[in-house]
């Protein structure tokens, strides 16, 4: 796969959210089935290598995925599960509800990409109702958050009103317990390890006492020079 | 022998819907939702539902329009944020609204199709999406009983039926719509396409004629079936 | 369905076990998903009237099952639960064993016709295990016997050795408890009911006397006339 | 992006398998029996298998193979009435027979695959079949537990398949091969026809690819496939 690496050469030019869109689709890694979440997560797609063999899970009942299309060519029986109107690959199939969610249970899943309203230095991940304001129901969050053999929360460091969202217990109802192995923000990668969050990579324009000031619970720094993306 | 012919009209498919049915709709977004055979259900005006769905579709649109005319009681349902309606409602308590997560929901309804009583899940342990829902040890592990949910009419949409009942669906229409095909004693179903016994191909068939009881076939779609432009 | 009476005119010329072969195919009404378990009741599919609606099914995935076929017409890849090459009728559908079972256990099934080792007056049936001789596995047998709608035992009235199968109380292993609606054999059709056992019908050759003798338990008679087939 | 190319030999394939595994072989009777993947098996002498497998085939068919050559320690089954050999190893304690209804089969499968625990049934409640389970008592009535059932492996018949692992089965050769398909950590595809991706229509997938980890083509079918002439 010659043109791998492009998207990352590419990255000098891009923005911090689109930066941190770029960095979340080199953890896709070649022949896994994967499924984005709704938001920032779909734009991995437009990240990957041209060609890049990988399957794209939408839980409404679609392996294969493809981009997203235009009004006009779409289909109107075919969306993926945030509502957007996509194409599908060559190979791609169709399967009802018990099926796809048979495959992320069974263990099928390879990697899911979510955003998330806070993540703990456990793994912990709520990303479905803030109490008295938000309650739209949790969909098919749950399952994909506990049962994805490796999960991946691509989310802003800090809330809207500036807040950490990384800390060291979640205040809001839980999605899934213990469930998150890395967050990449706009400003770092972060792992959940057993000793809480460990820093392993520092985007380009931030800094470590920007890292640190805006996450809300103790980070392991790693030795040596921290790598930028 | 032969296979006996299911096709019927709209009107007398749901008419034999009663008030304080529970009934399953079938659809993610608008694929799969069957709107003509909501429509009829407005129409008719039968009160006091319970409706399964995964989502609350969209203002203006499918169960929408059974929320905005009171017919709904309660909903059983994965998600309803792009329903505002849905939203205040079970906000106000005028709508009593249960939520399942999405797997959980299909397995839940599979359970009832199938004729078991529920099953045990280690889904949602330990998060408040499973309090009050009885919990059973197995081999040491803490698991969730989720019960069986299957419902007295299934309304569904199918791309193409045999007069027999075998149904096709195309691309993301199918979700939930097979699932919920097995899961009630009624099967109502509205397909863009009627076809004679036969011209389905018998490796071909999503949904077996045996779950099937009334058909409908629709004319020309409305326009809640096609593109939605945000 | 002008032929629909053409088989029992005919039954006048047949032996007893075509005989009860006939009068079980009058079970199967218009418009029924019926399972014929293997042995005699598939038999009965020679005995419904040309065209009847009927839908078969076979448990190993098939709705809509049709004659059998001989070799030479055999598909390889299409037999019914006992193993005979069937042909389909236009409108058949295969689906696999978790389908074929939801349709039974979910009540789709609106008769079975199964043999039988035994019968009890309370609708117990024992069909699937001889201690010690004969234990082959029950396959579907209890999930027809328990969820369809009706179930109907197609069957000798005494085994090879002239013993009675229609006990007060089952000996063997139970296939299924109180399951059992009517019993048709070589001698008469009895009914299970609330009370126990009750004659309905004597067949051509049969006798009240050779019936009382042949049954296990006591037998409520029908008032007037027994009707013969 | 693009889907890759799961296809490989058989006796790579087959090599995966260890002593002492679980592994669950379509079929029921010859249609979707995976002659061809047994055969192999046979040749590499795997030993102290657990199979699990609607029927035990008959005398020179199939997984008789195996119990011809004491691969099999154990086996979970429906019925196998057709095969003396297993009936006089069973007799004798040479092989373990495990007994199951066909469909809580189907369903203890479903329930492995879909990484569910157990389910709640009244199937076979009060007989000797359901002796020894665990029994649960939801809303007065009876029930048994039935657990979820897993395995290491699968060995599936397909028709077709893609070069991805969609799968198309043929007729009744259907049967357990979707469920088996879905509920094993390493799935092993024989497929009497290979075809390049796109060649399956996305609504004509019986099985998805993503569930499959191994496909081989077959050549040229063994005698084994063909009609049996009683």
């Amino acid at each position: 796969m010659s043109d791998a690496n492009s998207p990352q050469a590419a990255a000098t030019a891009m923005d911090p959210r689109t930066r941190m869109v770029a960095r979340a689709a080199r953890e896709v890694k070649a022949g896994m089935v994967v499924n984005l979440g709704i938001g920032l997560p779909t734009q991995i797609v437009g990240h990957l290598p041209a060609g890049f063999s990988v399957c794209l899970h939408s839980e409404n009942g679609l392996a294969g995925t493809g981009p997203v299309l235009g009004y006009d060519q779409a289909d109107r029986n075919l969306i993926d599960a945030g509502g957007a109107y996509v194409s599908t690959l060559p190979g791609a199939a169709f399967f009802d509800s018990l099926t796809s969610f048979a495959m992320v249970r069974g263990g099928r899943l390879d990697l899911t990409v979510l955003g998330a309203f806070e993540v703990a230095e456990n793994g912990d991940l709520a990303n479905w109702r803030i109490p008295g304001r938000f309650s739209p129901g949790v969909g098919g969050g749950i399952e994909l958050a506990q049962k994805a053999r490796r999960v991946v929360v691509l989310s802003t460091h800090t809330d809207r009103k500036g807040r950490p969202k990384l800390l060291e217990r979640c205040s809001l109802p839980l999605t899934a317990a213990g469930c998150v192995s890395r967050i990449i923000t706009d400003l770092a990668v972060i792992d959940v390890t057993p000793d809480g969050y460990a820093l392993r990579e520092l985007a380009e324009a931030s800094s470590l006492a920007a890292v640190q000031a805006a996450t809300g619970a103790e980070l392991a720094l790693p030795l040596g020079e921290i790598p930028r993306f | 022998m032969s296979l006996n012919d299911k096709s019927t009209s709209i009107e007398e498919a749901v008419a034999r819907i009663p008030d304080g049915a529970r009934v399953l709709i079938g659809g993610f977004g608008v694929p799969g939702t069957p709107f003509t055979l909501i429509h009829e259900l407005v129409r008719q005006g039968q009160k006091n539902l319970t409706l399964v769905k995964n989502d609350a579709n969209e203002t203006g649109m499918g169960i929408d329009h059974l929320l905005a005319s009171g017919q709904v009681a309660r909903l059983i349902t994965t998600h309803i944020g792009l329903n505002p309606r849905a939203i205040e409602m079970m906000n106000a308590g005028s709508l009593d609204v249960e939520f399942c997560g999405q797997g959980i929901l299909a397995e839940r309804l599979h359970a009832g199709g199938a004729g078991l009583k529920g099953f045990l899940t280690d889904i949602g342990v330990g998060t408040e999406l499973t309090r009050g829902k009885p919990q059973h040890e197995l081999n040491g592990e803490t698991l969730v009983l989720e019960t069986a949910l299957r419902a007295d009419f299934a309304l569904i949409h199918a791309d193409t039926a045999d007069r027999f009942g075998n149904l096709r669906y195309k691309a993301t229409a199918r979700n939930f719509n097979p699932i919920m095909a097995m899961a009630a004693d009624c099967v109502v179903v509205e397909a863009e396409h009627l076809v004679e016994l036969g011209a389905l191909a018998s490796d071909d068939v999503h949904t077996p004629g045996p779950f099937v009881d009334h058909l409908v076939e629709l004319g020309e779609l409305s326009q809640e079936y096609g593109i939605v432009r945000r």
